[in-house]
């Protein structure tokens, strides 16, 4: 094999008719480091958040790394405006890096979100004045000592040392790097790479709870184990798509499905014929992108994952993850497989149907609010499924628009769960937040709008995101996914409303929860949810601009 | 002159006003300010008579509008009087008859502390009264209609706390309200026919097509409009079947019984068909009907005056039969409708004399109503027994007196129906109806004021003692019957002086017939048997009706306890058993409806919903145990959906 | 020989890893049958790399291979934890979370 | 027309940003100032009147334009959504209702949030003043004022969406937050029968929203705008051509959320519940006011919208109005809660308001109009009396009454003038209303016409009833210490009894505003310049 070959992996189609004549030398691959500046400067970032685990002493290390994750982040988000204002997500969008990228609108919409959501999230990673202190440092909501057996002495004696798991930054900023790729990956490989390189600090950040270790670690184990579970069916349909199409990079397998492609060798030609390949490997992908969506029925993972995990995490998990996967979902579908359409629309169908009717009815009975916030997250990845179906550019900037309302909501309406504590920390069980609003007004009305958003009512950004995907829908010509999809949300205003009636017509409990004052951090993260949730319900004109600029992939 | 004819409605009105909303500083001059201000009316009422004389016969009536009512594209609905002589008459007889009972009430009501408020009530009947009267169109009309309704159901709830009174007067409200369905429904008929409900257009249109002129409407819609107008009628002059409600009316104060529910209120009736004449000469079917409703209430009235013991109650009946004679009369067509109102004004003086009277002998028997406690109360109250005595005559039609003028005819007017069977009939019942009356006018005489005393201590067990005021501190004592109060007995004097004279002023050559010609039409009947037999048959059943009174009351004693009775007495103290079918059919029925709908909506209609509800609850109930916390299920899952997936995608490829 | 067979063979190596997931209870073994899975995939991607005559399945491979440790050390680091405090790696006695 | 007219104070937008300004600054009040509050309210209401008088002076009836007042601002341009306000007679009658209605209901409820001594008085949060029933109760009484009259003026379908599903949430607060304190039964019983109405009442609306959700969805696929103005000169010029089921389906849409605020039988079993557990003013609030958006929504928007399927529909939705009328009447007979029974009348009167509106007649619509207002009026004086006699007795059973006509004669005659406008009596406003539904009705379905004027008969019974019950008979032992109506009482219901009079007596000025309004919504449904009106047979001379 001539090594111009290993070229044809960085190349959009396979350089078979020039491979026959031996080169020179091997040109280096050509990367465009200025347009993938924001995930370079947030993996550099976890890097040297490693680095800074390994050399700066205990006490200064929170403070580092929280400082480092945010000037990153921060820095990264600059340099997505910056490329936004330069018009790479728009006029001169483009592949880089030898096409295993795609720098164009909703790439950078959707880096964007994440950012900003891990940037709140961040902020919730870092809270520690919610928690007693453990003598007399504070600690925040990770595991003093992640290796220690619960309950044993060593933890005690962690805890009695001040250990607190810092971690916790350079793994969430992993994370958010392998989520700024996972929309934008351009070829098959980068897109598993990705999803490997976010998953996995996941996997570890929901083994870190403070309170409530044994369920923290059953979260991680059930997620890791099924998670990897997902990740191999997904690698099994890249191996078939590959094999049908000889390529992975993502136009190529385009033009292959299309029948527009240049020079077909004679195993192309045999392969091609072959839709079973094709069918086959496209299924199994999207299976693995709707396991991360938390769709139908591949969310079984979600509940038990939320609520083990540390609520900051799942908060986190829940408007990251959601808005990584659905980009990567909807490049694959508007980018990779138009040309299936007819295949994969009924499918989806079914499966926006099946999640957006089960999500919202399996909440009626929930009695732990974590549980209830991810079956809703369920029921809203069935909303936006419907937007994904539209098959428009409104279908495609309605989903834009809707993860990026949709994340900040979820964000802060875990925040808010993160502050009703009782002796056992967090107090979870609906049946403790009985009164609350008599307790303290604001936090039950801050909760209340978050609860009205995610129920779509309008003057909320939910109604607004909620709107904007059904009208794309109806107008894609899926009016019955539209019906339902209302029918589903008479169903889900129900718990939402329950759990309203509960905080402010219920007495409260003499033995109820406290209300915990929180630091700047997460009152931060909070107002920043409420006010998102408002102007984008009272006046979303203008991120719905942003989001029809953004709604243009590039192939 | 026009702009006088809205001040006889204001000054009662205003009446009303003041007196109900201002509050007790009023109590001790309010019911003069009552009284002064139905005076005044009056006076207004005869200051546009004499005008009115003034002038010839076809101009004499008076328009004045004041203005636009309900504009709503072509319903164009007035606030505008009309007053011609059929108006007239009835201004004269509301305000004159209501004045007198007003002056009546001063003393009858003397112990009530809520005196100030029986005269606004009473101010407010007559506003409305007037407005019913006056009023130019259907729906001004139907304005006092309900307008007199309401007072009627005030008056005869005024001892609220008295429930049978309460309930009377619910009971008349809503008995009339089915009649007031009536009118609306004919208002809304005439407008969808002819475009508007003002008197003039309505009538003018019809009085066309009946004389065969343009603009021809059908009579079938004639008939319907008629019809309507009868049910109406039915409701507000006691008319069978809806006149269950004026026996209950009695629990009111006596006054409101005379001025109300004798006087001036059920005749309202007999005006609604004398004015509507031209629609009813349009439809023959209506007007039998309208004979038919007189002439079988004449009699039911009647019989049930035949039984009752109570002397109100009796009267009642009476008042009953004797509109049954109007309304006859108002469906016999032009040949009826002066004669209805003639015995309409007579009836007026008569009855409400005596029930000024009955009035005058309660206050005297604290307020005892059972005439079989009565008796041989000539001695001790001579003028009511004057008074009483008079009305009596006049009402059994005695000769010379008010009544035989205004009876007779009517009966005349009957056997001329037409030339056929029906004259015969309803000739028939009329005189039939006649004799019955002398029969329990006579009773009624006989009990009270003739034989021995009945006398028995009060209150007997079934009354509420503290019923009325003028009873208190009589509790349980023998009653001394005395004669009332000069503020009483002129009243009585002056309608006594009616009762004898008006029917005889009102014939002398047609002078009441020619008045209301140009507004109702004249013909003469031509009986089917002549005239002087009619007469003379009249008597003899009269005589009759007397005598076999005398026989059963006047010589033998009565009995303080009623005799059981015979079947048909039975059944005609309960009213002929019409409440009992009301109480069956109507309440008890209404009763079971409400209460099953009650059920209906709340496990049906509601339940629907709140089991859907239920429902989702239970099937998310059920999918929660999917969830059972066993990663390698959920894996199960993920391989059945990832199945299902690649399923479905070649299944879409291979059709 | 018919590179198809490489297929199947890949095929079924998977099928028998999915299995093993489903019917194994210690968390090891799980794990151990998703790595069977995914090396399948490796076979299915380096036979294909073979027929297409480019190298971007065996590239792939190697990812995967890497991918594979990274995962192990993650997945070890986290059953293990778990086993220290439950003293039982079994997936199913993990099942604090439920309906 | 939409971009033009921006010319001048921009009077409508006021009109609805004063209480919801005033709903701000009470609910900011501190804990403390629990009176200032109030006063505070009242003042922001009157203003509000003020403002919707000035509005009824600026609306010209000759004028030809329809709206009147309009602005025009681009909002959402993305879903072509613009927010734009415009009103017509329709719209003024009812503003001015709101407008009128409010400050008595403020007055009225002066007392009805005040913290009781009992229950949450020992929470600390309550002594530490977080927790501020008073201000919260007026606060969300102006912002239901506002939603409600923003409601009337908005000519975009989808900003009326928007108030129509937002005005749900501070009545579901006011219901289930703050209920009657006459309650037979425990506390928590009270607290969990009032919190099942709230979201009894939520979810009713909610779902009937959402349905209408996706039929706005529809419109906006097939008509590709909101703005009313724009949908007519599309269908004048033809370019709009709606699918005749299309249409259908939509209007359902939109019907079925108006026929649940309505309420409309079968929908309407949330009302009873919803009024029996509010306190008097909030349940005045919901049926005299919010309810009326749903009626008003059918008039501007099922039969500008979607006349054709209107005409289809008419036959279906006069039979359920009939039902309602003679339903709501009957259950209201058999009902044992004076609340409740007011409420049932309610779906009665109700009834004959959508039967005025879908007889498709001048009389029937300017009468359903009317019927609106009077409506409105009569409620609430008779729910207010209502109101303060239960709040004497403490207890909502009319069984507990008896005889208080001897020991309250005021409040017995401010009582009994109520039910008598209930009953439609003639000279009261109501009346007039009813008579022209009926006619107007009766033109166009006699025999519908006819069985619903059995409807008067029912009102009779039920209304007269309920005074009987209460005020006449023997004196009851805890009837016996009644006090009489007080200043504040009677500042509240006389003058909705002159406003009564004064309607029943010489409605003309309303109808006056009413009619052309009327006869450009019927030419909706009829175009061409016909009028919808049957001609008599006999012309009139």
């Amino acid at each position: 094999m001539s090594a111009t070959a290993v070229h044809s992996l960085w190349t959009t189609n396979g350089l078979w008719a020039t491979a026959a004549e031996p080169v020179a030398k091997i040109d280096s691959p050509q990367i465009e480091y200025s347009l993938i500046a924001p995930t370079l400067i947030v993996i550099g970032a976890a890097i040297l958040g490693i680095l800074i685990e390994a050399f700066v002493p205990r006490k200064s290390r929170y403070y580092v790394q929280l400082f480092l994750s945010v000037v990153a982040l921060v820095a990264a988000f600059a340099a997505v405006v910056a490329l936004a204002a330069d018009g790479r997500g728009t006029t001169s969008s483009g592949i880089v890096a030898m096409g295993a990228l795609a720098v164009d609108g909703p790439a950078l919409f959707l880096q964007g979100t994440i950012l900003l959501a891990g940037l709140v999230a961040i902020f919730t990673f870092a809270e520690r004045r919610l928690d007693p202190e453990a003598h007399g440092n504070r600690v925040d909501s990770f595991a003093a000592q992640a290796a220690s057996v619960p309950g044993s002495d060593s933890e005690k004696a962690a805890v009695r040392a001040g250990f607190t798991t810092t971690e916790v930054f350079p793994l969430a900023l992993f994370a958010i790097g392998g989520m700024l790729v996972f929309p934008s990956a351009n070829d098959l490989l980068t897109l598993f790479i990705a999803l490997e390189v976010f998953s996995l600090p996941l996997y570890l950040l929901c083994a870190l709870a403070r309170r409530k270790r044994l369920m923290s670690q059953e979260a991680a184990v059930k997620y890791f184990l099924l998670g990897a579970f997902s990740s191999a069916f997904l690698l099994f349909g890249i191996a078939l798509l590959y094999g049908y199409a000889g390529t992975v990079s993502y136009a190529g397998i385009a033009d292959v499905v299309d029948g527009t492609v240049q020079n077909v060798n004679p195993a192309l030609a045999g392969t091609m014929g072959n839709d079973a390949l094709l069918l086959i490997g496209a299924a199994l992908i999207l299976m693995g992108l709707l396991f991360k969506v938390g769709a139908v029925p591949f969310h079984m993972w979600t509940p038990d994952v939320y609520q083990g995990a540390p609520t900051p995490v799942t908060g986190f998990m829940a408007a990251a993850t959601k808005v990584a996967a659905f980009g990567a979902l909807l490049r694959l579908l508007y980018v990779v497989l138009p040309g299936l359409r007819w295949d994969w629309r009924p499918v989806m169908w079914g499966v926006a149907i099946a999640t957006m009717l089960l999500g919202a009815i399996v909440a009626i009975t929930q009695t732990d609010i974590k549980r209830l916030l991810a079956y809703s997250s369920i029921a809203h990845a069935g909303f936006i499924l419907a937007g994904v179906i539209a098959t428009t550019p409104d279908g495609i900037s309605s989903v834009l628009f809707y993860l990026g309302a949709y994340s900040f909501v979820t964000i802060g309406a875990f925040a808010v769960v993160t502050l009703v504590r009782d002796a056992g920390g967090e107090a979870t069980h609906l049946s403790k937040w009985a009164g609350l609003g008599r307790r303290s007004p604001l936090v039950a009305a801050v909760f209340a709008v978050f609860l009205l958003a995610f129920a779509g009512i309008p003057l909320t950004s939910g109604f607004a995101g909620k709107f904007a995907v059904f009208k794309a829908a109806a107008e894609g010509g899926a009016g019955a996914l539209v019906v339902v999809g209302v029918i589903s949300s008479a169903i889900a205003a129900f718990f939402y409303i329950r759990v309203i009636v509960l905080m402010f017509f219920s007495e409260p409990k003499p033995e109820g929860p406290t209300v915990a004052v929180p630091s700047p951090l997460t009152m931060t993260a909070i107002g920043v949810g409420v006010a998102v949730t408002l102007v984008l319900g009272v006046a979303p004109q203008y991120f719905l601009d942003l989001a029809n600029q953004a709604g243009v992939f590039v192939r | 002159m026009e702009n006088l004819i809205a001040l006889l409605v204001a000054a009662p009105l205003l009446g009303a006003v003041v007196l109900l909303c201002g509050g007790r500083r009023l109590d001790k001059a309010g019911h003069w300010l009552g009284t002064l201000l139905a005076l005044g009316s009056f006076v207004v009422g005869v200051v546009l008579f004499l005008d009115m004389l003034g002038r010839d016969g076809e101009d004499r009536a008076m328009h004045q509008h004041l203005f636009s009512w309900i504009p709503v594209g072509g319903f164009q609905a007035d606030v505008a009087f009309q007053l011609d002589q059929l108006s007239m008459t009835f201004v004269l007889l509301i305000t004159g008859v209501g004045s007198l009972i007003h002056i009546y009430s001063i003393g009858y009501m003397e112990h009530d502390e809520r005196r100030r408020r029986f005269f606004g009530y009473l101010n407010l009947f007559l506003a409305a009264m007037l407005i019913l009267v006056i009023a130019d169109n259907y729906l001004l009309l139907y304005v006092g209609w309900e307008g007199v309704g309401l007072a009627s159901y005030l008056l005869i709830g005024f001892w609220q706390h008295k429930p049978s009174a309460a309930t009377a007067a619910k009971k008349a409200f809503l008995v009339n309200r089915v009649g007031d369905m009536g009118l609306s429904i004919a208002i809304m008929l005439m407008f969808t026919t002819f475009g508007t409900f003002a008197f003039g257009d309505v009538l003018a249109a019809t009085g066309a097509e009946t004389s065969g002129a343009a603009a021809p409407v059908s009579e079938g819609k004639l008939t319907a409009i008629g019809l309507m107008l009868l049910l109406a009628a039915c409701g507000k002059s006691a008319q069978v079947p809806l006149q269950s409600w004026l026996g209950d009316a009695m629990e009111g104060p006596t006054p409101v019984s005379a001025l109300i529910h004798a006087a001036t209120m059920v005749t309202a009736g007999v005006y609604l068909i004398t004015r509507s004449g031209a629609i009813f000469n349009g439809a023959p079917d209506a007007q039998l009907a309208v004979v038919i409703v007189g002439a079988v209430t004449l009699l039911f009235g009647a019989i049930v005056g035949c039984a009752k013991d109570d002397i109100k109650k009796a009267l009642a009946g009476s008042t009953m039969s004797q509109i049954g004679y109007m309304i006859l009369a108002a469906g016999l067509g032009p040949i009826g409708y002066a004669f209805a109102i003639m015995h309409l004004v007579t009836h007026g003086f008569f009855k409400a004399g005596l029930f000024l009277g009955a009035g005058s002998v309660m206050h005297g028997m604290n307020d005892e109503v059972d005439m079989r406690k009565y008796g041989g109360l000539r001695k001790y109250m001579p003028v009511t027994f004057a008074t009483f005595g008079l009305g009596y005559l006049a009402i059994i039609g005695f000769p010379g007196l008010s009544g035989f003028w205004s009876k007779d005819k009517i009966i005349e007017a009957a056997f001329a129906y037409d030339d056929g069977i029906r004259g015969w009939i309803f000739g028939g019942v009329a005189l039939l109806g006649a004799g019955i009356t002398a029969f329990y006018m006579t009773r009624v005489m006989l009990m009270t004021f003739f034989g021995e005393k009945r006398w028995q201590p009060t209150p007997d067990p079934h009354k509420d003692p503290s019923a009325e005021p003028a009873a208190d501190g009589h509790g349980g004592e023998m009653p001394h019957p005395h004669e009332s109060p000069k503020s009483m007995t002129i009243p009585m004097i002056v309608l006594a002086f009616g009762s004898v004279f008006a029917g005889g002023l009102f014939s002398l050559n047609e002078s009441f017939v020619k008045w209301l010609e140009p507004v109702t039409a004249f013909e003469h009947p031509h009986p089917v048997i002549s005239v002087p037999a009619i007469t003379g048959a009249t008597m003899v059943v009269l005589v009759i009706g007397v005598a076999i009174a005398w026989f059963m009351y006047g010589k033998r004693p009565v009995p303080v306890t009623a005799p059981r009775g015979s079947l048909l007495t039975r059944a005609a103290r309960r009213d002929l058993l019409q409440d009992d079918f009301n109480h069956v059919v109507l309440v008890r029925g209404g009763e079971h409806l409400t209460r099953s709908l009650v059920y209906v909506d709340h496990t049906l209609v509601d339940g629907v919903v709140n089991g859907t509800a239920a429902s989702f609850g239970g099937l998310s109930g059920r999918l929660r145990k999917l969830q059972n916390g066993y990663a390698r299920s959920y894996a199960v899952s993920m391989l059945g959906g990832t199945a299902v997936l690649v399923a479905a995608t070649l299944l879409m490829r291979a059709v | 020989m018919n590179p198809v067979n490489y297929l199947y063979l890949a095929s079924l190596l998977f099928a028998i890893g999915a299995t093993g997931v489903l019917i194994r209870r210690n968390a090891i073994v799980v794990f151990m049958c998703i790595e069977l899975m995914l090396n399948a995939c490796n076979l299915a991607l380096v036979a294909f790399s073979r027929m297409h005559g480019n190298l971007d399945g065996q590239i792939i491979a190697f990812f995967t291979m890497v991918v594979a440790a990274a995962e192990v050390v993650v997945g070890l680091a986290i059953i293990v934890s778990l086993f220290r405090s439950r003293h039982s790696a079994s997936v199913d006695d993990a099942s604090l979370m439920k309906l | 027309m939409s971009d033009v007219v921006n010319a001048g104070f921009p009077l409508l937008t006021a009109t609805a940003a004063v209480p919801a300004l005033g709903a701000i600054a009470t609910a900011a009040v501190p804990a403390a100032k629990r009176t200032a509050a109030k006063w505070l309210a009242l003042f922001f209401s009157l203003v509000t009147l003020a403002l919707a008088v000035a509005v009824g002076i600026r609306f010209n009836t000759g004028a030809e334009d329809r709206y009147q007042l309009t602005e025009s601002h681009s909002w959402i341009a993305d879903f072509g959504v613009r927010y734009e306000l415009g009103v017509d007679g329709i719209g003024v009658a009812l503003i001015g209702l709101t407008a009128l209605l409010i400050p008595f209901i403020i007055v009225a409820g002066w007392h009805d949030a005040d913290p009781q001594e009992t229950g949450t008085a020992t929470d600390s949060s309550v002594a530490a003043g977080r927790w501020r029933p008073t201000q919260g109760f007026f606060a969300l009484i102006l912002m239901v004022e506002a939603m409600v009259i923003l409601s009337f003026e908005a000519t975009d379908v989808f900003l009326f969406y928007i108030l129509f599903e937002a005005m749900l949430i501070p009545m579901y607060f006011l219901i289930g937050g703050f209920g009657d304190r006459a309650h037979a039964g425990s506390d928590e019983n009270a607290a969990a029968q009032r919190s099942y109405a709230a979201v009894k009442f939520l979810l009713y609306n909610l779902v009937g929203g959402l349905i209408m959700l996706a039929a706005v969805i529809g419109l906006y696929v097939v008509a590709g705008t909101f703005s009313l103005s724009e949908i007519a000169s599309l269908r004048a010029s033809g370019e709009l051509e709606m699918a005749t089921n299309t249409e259908r389906l939509l209007f359902l849409g939109f019907f079925f959320a108006f026929a649940v605020k309505a309420p409309l039988w079968p929908l309407h079993t949330w009302l009873p519940n919803a009024m029996g557990e509010a306190t008097a003013p909030v349940a005045v609030l919901i049926t005299a006011v919010v309810d009326k958006v749903g009626t008003f929504a059918m008039l501007r928007f099922c039969l500008q919208l979607f006349p054709g399927a209107s005409e289809w529909a008419t036959p279906v939705i006069l039979v359920l109005a009939l039902i309602s009328i003679v339903y709501g009447a009957l259950l209201a007979v058999g009902q044992r809660d004076i609340k409740r029974l007011v409420a049932y009348a309610s779906i009665s009167h109700f009834g004959f308001i959508i039967m005025g509106i879908f007889a498709m007649t001048t009389q029937g619509q300017s009468g359903a109009t009317l019927y609106m207002v009077n409506h409105g009026i009569s409620t609430a004086a008779l729910m207010l009396v209502a109101g303060f006699l239960i709040s004497r007795r403490g207890s909502r059973l009319i069984a507990d009454y008896g005889g208080a006509q001897k020991v309250a004669p005021v409040l017995a005659g401010t009582f009994l003038i109520g039910s008598l406008a209930t009953l439609s009596l003639p000279g009261l406003a109501p009346f007039v209303s009813e008579f022209l539904v009926l006619v107007g009705t009766f033109t166009r379905y006699p025999v519908i016409g006819i069985i619903a004027t059995f409807g008067i008969v029912l009102g009779a019974l039920y209304s007269l009833v309920l005074y009987q019950r209460t005020m006449t008979g023997p004196v009851k032992l805890e009837v016996a210490k009644m006090p009489d109506l007080k200043l504040r009482e009677l500042l509240v219901v006389g003058p909705l009894i002159v406003l009564l009079v004064f309607l029943g007596v010489y409605p003309k000025p309303v109808t006056d505003l009413v009619n052309p309004a009327v006869k450009d919504t019927l030419s909706d449904v009829y175009p061409g310049d016909k009028t919808p009106d049957p001609e008599p047979e006999v012309a009139a001379k």
